[in-house]
């Protein structure tokens, strides 16, 4: 089983050469953690940045420089900063190439759902509904199942949607699926999980065709 | 050149009342106009709607307004860390609309730059496009949206001249640009207010026929929200 | 009767403290040539540039500052340069304070044709539509007749419209006229004009309420 | 970070091909993308589809292409200072689509970021509206205008750096930053190309990812239409 460290070196391995990558906050962000010196890559904060580095060294933070977590970042050599038209605009416009974030909930058909409670938590979609509706590439990070161990990849989803149909991947603490016109196709297994867990944390139709390989981290 | 100076945060605020709509720039707390704020605060006016992508944390930013009672109603796409917000929304005190960042921004740059409506992907399929004209282009679903309409917009710069030309820095920038001239009157302020010639034309972020009345800021308190720092090694 | 310096001077009349201008190709031009000084005005270009300044010194063209009638120009204090989509974003957004610009035809209801003659000269509307549909407050100057001396003060449109029912005023050789609900109703004749010559170079209605002063130029 | 440098025009222009859209860069003569034109002459593709402001003039810019008769048809706001292009026109050999100038640029922004259509006033009553949507918005009828489909980009900055980060100077800038990302490739030219991490991050007008393909022009001849000067008093 994998946990968040796991999760986001595993997404890692889906960043390609030449990719312009939008990180979501939580997991998604440590994925920027696990890219392979020598790629290239830019990371997108939908605040208005383009080619996010690292954190700042202690003392050299600069409120005027953070991330969409509102966390204080650095940029690299070659790095924009642009207003929240412009940035929006990459996305909508289809130039960022991979978009990584957290759920709630993701169905199926590829509905996603990660921005309310109704009647206990409304944080606000944020940026999600503009980058799930108009991403083309899109990976979930997330844990397989919510705290009180009931499946999070489901038939449907129960909370108010994010987008629709819209997912093409899922890595979780257990398992590498895609999204499917018939439902979530297991790629590979978490290290030491069998396909019988991942099977009961599942609520949605779940796909195994052939021998699933278990992932390489 | 049209000079567009103010004396201070006062004449800054002329006419703004109860009931208005405003327009506060900034992500989370970084790009706040702060002295606009504080004197929205001492100011008293009421029944606020705010456009405003979030609503500050408990004792700052928008938080402020929100810890007086008076903000009515808030439009923002995020707004997960400010308590008090949470207590009014879900006791009802506070209306609350939250819409798509990107369409948040797109509806402050359509109401700037003279576009009523626009096509959108963003919130198909969600509660977002519920009761919206729905359209598809090239297969693809998208929903209508509107300008946004305001009677004042309040903007932060990094650096700006008398004639109401401003240059943001970083990630301060954020929708501060975008709701320049999307309101009736748009109020900046500036850390640094300079003569005008002083800025080159070719790095000018905001024209000053944009910015109605520009002012330097007294102070900056400029929180960060999270500091996230590595070690040296 | 005026010629275009003339009428450049009379609409430099119109111009107020505080207004930003956009000028159109040609007698529009010369307007800024007569601004009292001291007046606190901006000029607009709708290729780019806020504040624009005299022509420059000989030598000192830049083929990168030029203005919408493509003349090399100067900038003053205070000015900037913008996009075409951002510069019509002013015009569109009703930023700027009064426009003027030129036309072959305006009829009494406000209509004006200034782009194309069919089967002749098509040129194009460049930004002329823009500006009509957008401003609020639009001057048109021109000569009152063509060079086959037919008037330019129409009933209606005999060429293809730039825009309906969008002018307020019109500065020609020989006349101001506001354009009202019922037609061109006559505010100045020009220095030496007769309102029977105003009357006979005028096809579209024209009213004549009261004692017409002569301009004060 | 993404290096977006090609070796030089040609490999800029690799894929180019008869029968496709292009946009270009530019207002009149000032800041049009020199180098990629000539290369287009160069190449004799054909039949393409142009959307310009402009179209050169008849020995310069755009004007080149038609000489050769590549331009099946242009899509500008105002063609007024060439004699070939009004020759071909006339004569039925070229298509042209006129309209307005704030469309073009707002039709070019859309498709830069994803915005499939926007209402506007511009045109309403005219020819240009003829056959398309019509809506009041307050009172004021506006079209509804669509986002242009291009194959390539073509544009002209001042200074860019190895990421595709673009600058421009003065009222260059025009319709290239617009452009930029609105066509399937866009391929962008310089005056100066220079490392990453040398321009400031603040001063960027375009980033990078709106931008496939940077390369320095060979040379620049900057042509000027109407040089009008004062004299020295």
């Amino acid at each position: 089983m994998l946990d968040k460290i796991g999760i986001a070196k595993r997404i890692a391995q889906e960043v390609k050469n030449g990719y312009y990558v939008n990180l979501g906050i939580g997991i998604p962000t440590l994925v920027a953690n696990y890219v392979p010196d020598g790629m290239e890559v830019e990371f997108q904060s939908e605040n208005g940045v383009l080619g996010m580095g690292a954190f700042p060294f202690e003392g050299e933070e600069d409120a005027d420089v953070i991330n969409a977590g509102k966390q204080t970042i650095t940029t690299l050599p070659g790095a924009s900063f642009f207003d929240s038209a412009t940035s929006f605009g990459m996305i909508r416009g289809q130039h960022v190439d991979l978009t990584i974030l957290g759920a709630m909930e993701v169905a199926e058909n590829g509905d996603i759902a990660n921005w309310k409670i109704p009647g206990k938590m409304v944080k606000g979609m944020g940026g999600a509904m503009d980058l799930v509706a108009s991403a083309e590439n899109i990976i979930v990070a997330m844990m397989h199942t919510n705290r009180a161990g009931a499946s999070k990849l489901l038939r449907k989803c129960s909370l108010p949607l994010t987008g629709v149909n819209c997912i093409n991947k899922v890595v979780t603490n257990l398992a590498v699926l895609e999204v499917t016109d018939t439902g979530f196709k297991l790629l590979e297994r978490a290290p030491g999980v069998s396909i019988e867990e991942i099977k009961n944390a599942t609520e949605g139709n779940l796909i195994i065709d052939g021998e699933i390989p278990e992932m390489n981290i | 050149m049209i000079n567009r100076t103010v004396k201070g945060v006062e004449e800054a605020l002329e006419g703004v009342k109860s009931d208005m709509t405003l327009m506060v720039g900034g992500f989370g707390l970084s790009g706040i106009p702060e002295n606009s704020i504080a004197q929205l605060v001492k100011s008293g006016v009421k029944n606020l709607t705010c456009i405003s992508n979030n609503a500050g944390v408990d004792d700052f930013g928008l938080g402020l307004l929100l810890q007086g009672k008076q903000i009515k109603k808030m439009i923002s796409s995020y707004v997960g860390e400010n308590d008090e917000f949470e207590r009014q929304m879900l006791s009802g005190e506070l209306e609350v609309d939250l819409i798509p960042q990107g369409t948040l921004a797109e509806r402050c740059r359509a109401a700037q730059s003279g576009i009523p409506a626009f096509f959108t992907p963003a919130g198909y399929g969600t509660e977002v496009a519920e009761g919206k004209e729905m359209r598809n282009f090239k297969g693809k679903p998208h929903i209508l949206e509107h300008a946004f309409n305001a009677d004042f917009a309040f903007v932060k710069a990094w650096k700006g001249d008398e004639a109401g030309n401003l240059i943001f820095k970083g990630t301060a920038r954020n929708f501060n640009p975008v709701m320049c001239g999307a309101a009736t009157i748009t109020v900046a302020e500036v850390e640094e207010l300079v003569p005008a010639g002083e800025l080159d034309p070719n790095e000018i972020h905001i024209p000053g026929i944009f910015v109605k009345r520009i002012f330097q800021g007294e102070k900056y308190e400029k929180r960060i929200e999270q500091r996230t720092v590595r070690k040296r090694e």
